[in-house]
């Protein structure tokens, strides 16, 4: 079996003194789209900050493509094909739509595929338009295309996506739906966290569900009908 | 004559222009103590010992290695920044997760002992250096006799100001500094060196303090002490301007400069202490300064 | 928990009369009365520092603005010294409120910066103005008397001194554990919340930084009296920093660390010539020779030192160790770890 | 007087041409605990922070009981008996949790600025601290130090101090974050106690906190109010369900 | 009889700060020279010298003072550079019942209105400046004057007695701005200065604020059109500025080391140590604890008293000067020069910066008894 593109052990973390993930284990092939499900709360944008080095403390193991990077710092981490894309966006305000979206350098390892700046704008037509303006001045869901395309010409090969379908109107989640199939297709290993679930069924290969820091469930979408019952219950307010 | 207030209008346009003299080096300080604290959110003590030490480079290279002013202007800045690296990694580095305050005593520490080194080795009279023969003689601008290396000075730090400016706004590194000082974090997620931008930040600012040092050292005594009082004028500029913006830092540096020469010619005795009446108004009317963001 | 408050004074108690007790075992008064002044200097340094969590980097300029106050009352209007000092004290208490309300609009970096700027430019009016002397100094205050007592005589002089002290000490420690003292160590620990309990901030920070200022100043006033004259040294901006280096050193927030601190670094001062020669002697390195030359380097030195490796200070150092220990002491079950 | 002891009109804030609280109108009921719901980045904080005087509101007015007080300062705001806690947590680390406790009831002395008084004036007050930390099962930790705690029993002294000041109205930003199960039911049951006679208006993310304890819901959404209601409507209500509370079971099978 | 069988001399002085190069270890090291010249030994008995840095702190000054006094059994006193230092000095050695010679002090309040009956003022005082400068270029023709005043008490004081002497000698005053210290930029001042059309620059500053104004002047052009005189300049100034900037310059001084054949031989042993040329302060320094050590040995006793008064009754002769000191008050009494410094093309060797232009006699440099406000003259 190939190398895991990543492979996360018992991973613990922290925020100063609240203890958030309490030892998950999470094993990603490459080419795998995985969406990470959970309540409100429940740890799955600290899991993927955990992964960034983001948190504070960490303990437990991430390898990705099989190289330990619990010691190593953020930068490093990225450099070996992480593309993050953050919850709260990131968006600079102030940088303009172009600089936001040159900002992150080409990767060392060029893993993946490097989109060029014209095929970023042929996708997301709006920041073609916008290029020129304060990155904050786009609307919330220019703000999410930007945070994506912006990771797409960096030539990193996993993509940690935080909630990208979230406040954005039905065409764009359906774009960005049509993108997620399109990047799986060119082999990025995709991690996915989402509330959307609607959004994120057709689209997975593999679902974990979080609860409390810990993975309760965790499943191929073939089994999703099996899990019904649970998801149900796992999920449902 | 025309006059204004009693003084020939001539003789103020005059006292203006020597005021933007003057103004340069405030805001070549001021925006090297702004660059500094955006990345770093450390207010530099050090830097009026390192606009010294520039200063003393240029004065030493001259000394000692015969090198001649133009050189030294290139070559000064680089020695001090690569002091200042080695601030930035041995020392300061430690202090970014600590109070803001210890950045201030640390920097000031460095400062006694700069100071206190090159005092030891070359006394506190100072040292002579000469105006490049380049630029020796004056100008007679009709108003006034400008002495041509003053005029160098103005031309030479508004280049490098606006240089700076355009390098921060204008460019892809300036962009992601500017990313880092929003959000450090995530421009390292994506996979840029902060720790490292964040040395060579430093080494820059100081670099910056390090080329006016240069500058002064034709006009103003090199002595171990000449950076000691600046600084502290510098911070009311910073305090004034708010460390708002580059752009800020640069206008308020040059304004001071020019409110400073005018009080020059209307009460002398109070020219080095207008600067902190003014601060004293400003803070007043706007407790951020004129281009600090609210909190 | 550290030893009970019973316990705490009767230290205190003892450290004081131990003090008193120096000149008769051939310590030198005027010596040890300087130290007294720099310490209360520093003590009333703290309480802004320390207890506020404002690092006023201006505090010069109370020392000077009482020094220079009570040395004109004394000298040009031969008033009696206790008047002279209580006028040192109010003027500055008087400067700290105009330094306070302009300053306190800003924390952190800035409230040190804007405290500076100020104190520099009153520096600027010291050396102007005509009853200072100028570079000269204010010189030959006479020391009058006290309560009928002739200051003239050192030995008088020192226990009027460390009788002051003592007094200026309880103020503090009652400041300190005083209701006011709860809200000021809670505006330090979280202004926020402080805030979203009713209390407005800003007036606590100004009470304290006048009650500061005011201390400041009788350590200046008392400066003046001990030695007889006042100069700009006690205004210029090295001795606000030297104030910040000894409350550094000594331990910022801790009742004893300034006073450690101010004993240190005067020490430092007279005696670096010294220590040098002596050190030199010992390893026959020549340059240590130079060391009395370099006060400010070693100085410098010292800042860095005690900012990288000992932020808390000699006695919060040693309270910490103190505490470790008392951990270690208790049996090691009997606290579960969170 | 009028039932409602919070109300806001328009509240607006703005950051640099972001609009983080665009025109609100709250309306919190006397007696109610009354939860603010929304995605991350809604606006909450800033709402809170908005009605404690933390920010300065770009446009609006808000009402408390009666009073307008958009232009009073955060201290003449806690003063009237609007207390706030933190979303990270705020407690005085170096004192007792004691004196944690005691510092908000000084208040009420009138001694505050008394810098010359010792403390033996306040141990009056310790018995009414300690009947108070007994509500949040404290008593036990009084004399420890609030850095000491574990993070559950910190919110704990955190909600024991906003009860100290006897507050009207009560503004809790995520009381339960950070905990482990058993503390946050702790806390819920704790807050449904102390809920009793006065108003509390609560961030929460936690779900069953909120169904549990919540009178009255409002989610927020990009600043703007969503919807409004009891759980039962706002839980169905297709914008929050959109927005906010994810895709539900229905839905789920819909997908496929 | 020799108190403690020692002759323990202390000298304080600022050895780290702004007056370093012109007194600080080269002052102590002319000391040594002058202790050593006498074979460490006056009156039979070991001569010992301590010294320490008063980092311009008054404070610091007083207690070092105080302290040797009190516990070192120190017999004589002398005061390096610093007015506010050597103030403070003088009145714990009065209290003390000790000799004091200040050298460096420029103040003349030391032996006028803060005279003691144990200070001796040695080497110059500002009134001796004013007196030479403002004399002497008053009457070799620099009749129209025009100040540049540091804004506090020493700057006025000084533009004050100049003033006097040039208006004595038929000058007059054209006008004057004042500058605050430490102003760093002096273009703006010289460019109002160069509007006035006076002959003299007459520049009451001192240290970096005089050395920084001629650099300004010079780059100004302002040399041209007039002579600069700096009322307060040692030859370490005109060292940092170079010859090319200070060419023509006037300047009033005790001594040069380049004045006599005796002057000269002893510099040259001062360079083999210092690797520089020694100022005045520091020729001074050698000449008083001479004089001194002189004055113990000729009576057999280190008593207070007793050698003050050998020392006043003595005159003073070596290669340093030919004078006395005044009775009354303490003041030193002797010749002050005018030098004017070369140019680079008249200056033959490093260090070889003055030519001595005027001699003013010590009765017309000092203040005289007439004048003075000191309370032990009796008038
Ligand atoms: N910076 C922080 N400091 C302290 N606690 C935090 C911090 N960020 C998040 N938390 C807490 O960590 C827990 C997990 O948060 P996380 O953001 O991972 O949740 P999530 O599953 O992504 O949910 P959602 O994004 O829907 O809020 C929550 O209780 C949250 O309150
Ligand atoms: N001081 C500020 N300056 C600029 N933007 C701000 C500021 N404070 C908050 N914001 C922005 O306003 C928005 C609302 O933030 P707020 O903290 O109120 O969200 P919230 O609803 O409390 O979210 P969470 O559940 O994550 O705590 C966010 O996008 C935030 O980035
Ligand atoms: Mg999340
Ligand atoms: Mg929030």
């Amino acid at each position: 079996m190939a190398t895991p593109a990543l492979d996360i052990t018992n991973l613990h973390a922290w925020y100063g003194e609240s203890h958030i993930l309490h030892g998950i284990n999470l094993r990603v092939q490459p080419g795998q789209v995985v969406t990470l499900l959970g309540r409100n709360g429940a740890g799955r944008t600290t899991t993927l900050r955990a992964i960034m080095g983001l948190t504070g403390a960490r303990k437990g193991s991430i390898k990705v493509h099989g190289e330990e990077t619990i010691g190593l710092s953020t930068h490093r981490i990225a450099q070996l094909g992480i593309g993050y894309c953050p919850e709260e966006r990131g968006i600079f305000a102030s940088l303009t739509t172009e600089e936001n979206l040159r900002l992150p350098p080409l990767l060392k390892s060029r893993r993946g595929k490097v989109m060029s700046e014209s095929e970023i704008y042929a996708m997301f037509p709006n920041l073609a338009e916008r290029r020129a303006s304060p990155g904050t001045r786009l609307s919330g869901g220019e703000q999410q295309m930007l945070a994506v395309a912006r990771i797409l010409r960096t030539g990193a090969d996993i993509l940690l996506l935080d909630e990208i379908s979230e406040g954005l109107a039905p065409v764009i989640v359906q774009a960005l739906a049509r993108m997620i199939r399109e990047l799986k297709k060119q082999g990025f290993t995709i991690i996915m966290v989402e509330q959307n679930f609607r959004f994120a069924a057709p689209l997975a290969d593999h679902f974990i569900v979080i609860e409390h820091g810990e993975v309760v469930l965790s499943f191929p979408a073939a089994d999703l009908p099996a899990h019904q019952a649970q998801m149900d219950e796992l999920l449902s307010v | 004559m025309t006059e204004l207030f009693g003084i020939p209008l001539p003789a103020l346009l005059g006292q203006l222009l020597l005021g933007l003299v003057n103004g340069s080096f405030y805001a070549m300080l001021s925006l090297g103590l702004a660059v500094i604290f955006g990345m770093l959110n450390i207010i530099n003590f050090a830097h009026g010992a390192l606009y010294m030490m520039g200063a003393f480079f240029a004065w030493m290279g001259l000394e000692y290695l015969g090198l001649n002013y133009w050189v030294m202007l290139g070559l000064a800045p680089i020695a001090v920044g690569l002091v200042g690296i080695v601030i930035e990694r041995t020392m300061l580095q430690w202090l970014y997760k600590l109070d803001h305050l210890y950045g201030l005593l640390l920097t000031f520490g460095i400062t006694l002992v700069i100071e206190g080194v090159f005092r030891s080795f070359y006394g506190v009279s100072g040292q002579p250096y000469q105006v490049p023969e380049q630029l020796t003689g004056a100008t007679n601008l009709g108003f006034m006799i400008l002495p041509n290396y003053r005029a160098w000075v103005v031309v030479a730090s508004l280049i490098v100001c606006f240089a700076v400016w355009a390098l921060i706004e204008k460019t892809s590194l300036g962009a992601k500094l500017r990313a880092g000082t929003e959000n450090p974090k995530l421009v390292q997620a994506f996979g840029i060196n902060v720790p490292r931008m964040v040395t060579l930040t430093y080494a820059g600012g100081v670099a910056l303090a390090a080329f006016a040092g240069v500058l002064a050292a034709p006009i103003l005594q090199v002595s171990a002490l000449m950076g000691s009082n600046l600084i502290i004028v510098v911070f009311a500029v910073v305090v004034i301007g708010g460390m708002g913006s580059i752009l800020g830092s640069i206008l308020t540096g040059l304004g001071l400069g020019i409110v400073e020469g005018l009080t020059k010619v209307f009460y002398p005795e109070a020219s080095n202490t207008v600067v902190f009446v003014v601060m004293a108004i400003v803070l007043l009317v706007r407790p951020a300064g004129l281009f600090g963001k609210e909190k | 928990m550290p030893s009970s408050p019973r316990a705490t004074l009767l230290g205190y108690a003892a450290l004081f009369i131990g003090i008193g007790l120096l000149p008769l075992l051939g310590a030198y008064p005027v010596f040890v009365m300087k130290v007294l002044c720099y310490a209360l200097f520093a003590c009333a340094f703290n309480l802004l520092v320390g207890f506020t969590g404002l690092l006023s980097f201006g505090h010069a300029a109370f020392l000077g603005t009482a020094g220079y106050v009570t040395g004109h009352a004394l000298k040009v209007w031969a008033l009696p010294t206790p008047v002279g000092l209580l006028l040192g004290m109010g003027a500055a208490a008087a400067v700290g409120l105009v330094f306070g309300l302009l300053a306190i609009r800003r924390s952190g970096i800035y409230f040190s910066m804007i405290t500076l700027a100020l104190a520099q430019m009153l520096y600027f009016f010291f050396l102007q103005a005509p009853f200072t002397g100028g570079e000269d100094g204010l010189q030959s205050v006479p020391r009058g008397s006290f309560l009928g007592l002739n200051l003239e005589n050192d030995l008088t002089l020192f226990y009027v001194v460390l009788g002051l002290f003592v007094a200026a000490f309880w103020l503090i420690y009652r400041i300190v554990h005083s209701p006011f003292g709860q809200v000021l160590t809670s505006i330090r620990e979280n202004e926020a919340r402080a805030t979203s309990l009713g209390y407005d901030t800003a007036h606590f920070k100004l009470l304290a930084f006048v009650l500061s200022a005011a201390l400041a100043g009788l350590a200046g006033s008392t400066k003046t009296l001990v030695l007889g004259f006042a100069t700009l040294t006690d205004a210029i901006w090295t001795t606000s920093g030297l104030v910040i280096l000894m409350t550094l050193v000594g331990g910022m927030g801790t009742l004893l660390g300034p006073m450690v601190g101010a004993l240190v670094i005067i020490a430092l001062e007279n005696k670096i010539g010294d220590f040098g020669t002596a050190l030199a002697d010992l390893t026959d390195v020549a340059w240590f020779n130079g060391l009395g030359e370099s006060v400010s380097l070693v100085t410098g030195l010292i800042f860095i030192v005690c900012v990288l490796a000992f932020r808390r200070g000699l006695v919060g150092e040693a309270m910490a160790l103190w505490e470790k220990l008392q951990a270690r002491g208790r049996s090691p079950g009997s606290q579960a770890s969170a | 007087m009028s039932d409602f002891i919070l109300e806001t009109q328009d509240l607006t804030k703005e950051f640099k041409g972001f609009t983080a609280v665009d025109a609100v109108n709250l309306r919190v009921q006397r007696g109610h605990i009354h939860a603010l719901l929304g995605p991350n980045g809604a606006g909450k904080t800033t709402c809170f922070n908005l009605l404690t005087k933390f920010l300065t509101p770009t446009r609006g007015r808000i009402v408390f009981a009666g009073h307008d007080i958009t232009r009073e300062t955060s201290a003449q705001i806690a003063r009237r008996g609007v207390i706030r806690s933190f979303q990270i947590s705020a407690v005085f680390p170096h004192l007792t949790v004691l004196e944690n406790v005691r510092i908000g009831l000084q208040r009420f002395t009138g001694t505050s600025f008394h810098f010359w008084r010792g403390l033996t004036g306040l141990k009056t007050l310790d018995a009414k601290v300690l009947a108070l930390l007994e509500l949040v099962d404290l008593r036990d930790m009084a004399h420890l130090k609030a850095a000491d705690l574990p993070y559950g029993r910190k919110r704990a002294l955190e909600i024991a101090t906003t009860m100290a000041m006897e507050p009207q109205l009560m503004l809790l930003d995520e009381p339960t974050q950070g905990m482990g199960h058993e503390d946050v039911d702790r806390v819920t049951a704790l807050i449904k106690r102390v809920a009793e006679g006065r108003t509390v208006l609560m961030v929460e993310h936690n779900m069953k906190v909120v169904a549990s304890i919540a009178d009255r819901i409002t989610v927020l959404a990009r600043g703007a109010v969503l919807a409004e209601g009891d759980y039962a409507t706002v839980s169905k209500h297709p914008a929050v369900l959109e927005a906010y509370m994810g895709t539900e079971a229905t839905e789920l099978q819909g997908a496929h | 009889q020799i108190s403690g069988d020692v002759i323990k001399i202390g000298f304080l002085t600022d050895m780290s700060s702004v007056y370093a190069d012109i007194d600080g270890a080269g002052g102590v090291e002319a000391i040594k020279m002058a202790i050593a010249d006498l074979k460490g030994v006056a009156a039979g008995k070991k001569v010992e010298l301590i010294f320490a840095d008063h980092q311009n702190k008054a404070d610091v000054a007083s207690a070092k003072a105080r302290e040797w006094i009190d516990t070192q059994g120190l017999d004589l006193l002398i005061g390096g550079t610093n007015s506010g230092a050597n103030l403070a000095m003088a009145t714990v050695a009065a209290e003390k019942k000790k000799p004091f010679i200040s050298i460096g002090a420029g103040s003349s309040a030391l032996t006028n209105a803060n005279c003691t009956p144990y200070t001796i003022h040695y080497a110059y005082d500002t009134v001796a400046l004013a007196n030479g400068t403002g004399g002497a270029v008053t009457k070799a023709g620099g009749k129209n004057w025009y100040f540049l005043t540091a804004d506090y008490a020493f700057g006025q004081a000084l533009q004050a007695d100049t003033t006097a002497v040039v208006q004595k000698n038929g000058g007059t005053v054209k006008g004057s701005v004042k500058h605050p210290l430490n102003a760093s930029d002096f273009s703006s001042f010289l460019l109002q200065a160069q509007g006035s059309g006076a002959q003299i620059l007459g520049l009451a500053n001192a240290g970096g604020d005089t050395i920084n104004a001629i650099k300004a002047a010079g780059e100004f052009g302002i040399t041209k059109s007039m002579k600069l005189a700096g009322l307060l300049m040692f030859i370490n100034d005109v060292h940092s500025l170079g010859l090319k900037t200070t060419e023509g310059m006037y300047l009033t001084d005790s001594w040069y080391w380049n004045q006599s054949p005796e002057a000269r031989a002893w510099s040259r042993r001062f360079f083999e140590k210092m690797k520089r040329m020694p100022s005045s302060l520091q020729a001074a320094d050698y000449s008083a604890v001479t004089h001194y050590l002189k004055a113990v040995e000729a009576i057999k006793t280190d008593d207070a008293d007793k050698v003050m008064a050998q020392m006043k009754a003595t005159p003073i002769n070596d290669f340093y000067t030919k004078g006395t000191i005044r009775k009354e008050d303490g003041r030193g009494i002797h010749d002050m020069f005018l030098m004017q410094v070369k140019s680079v093309k008249e200056s033959t060797e490093p260090w070889d910066y003055y030519k001595v232009v005027a001699k003013i006699p010590g009765e017309e440099a000092f203040t005289k008894l007439a004048d003075s406000k000191c309370p032990l003259v009796k008038k």
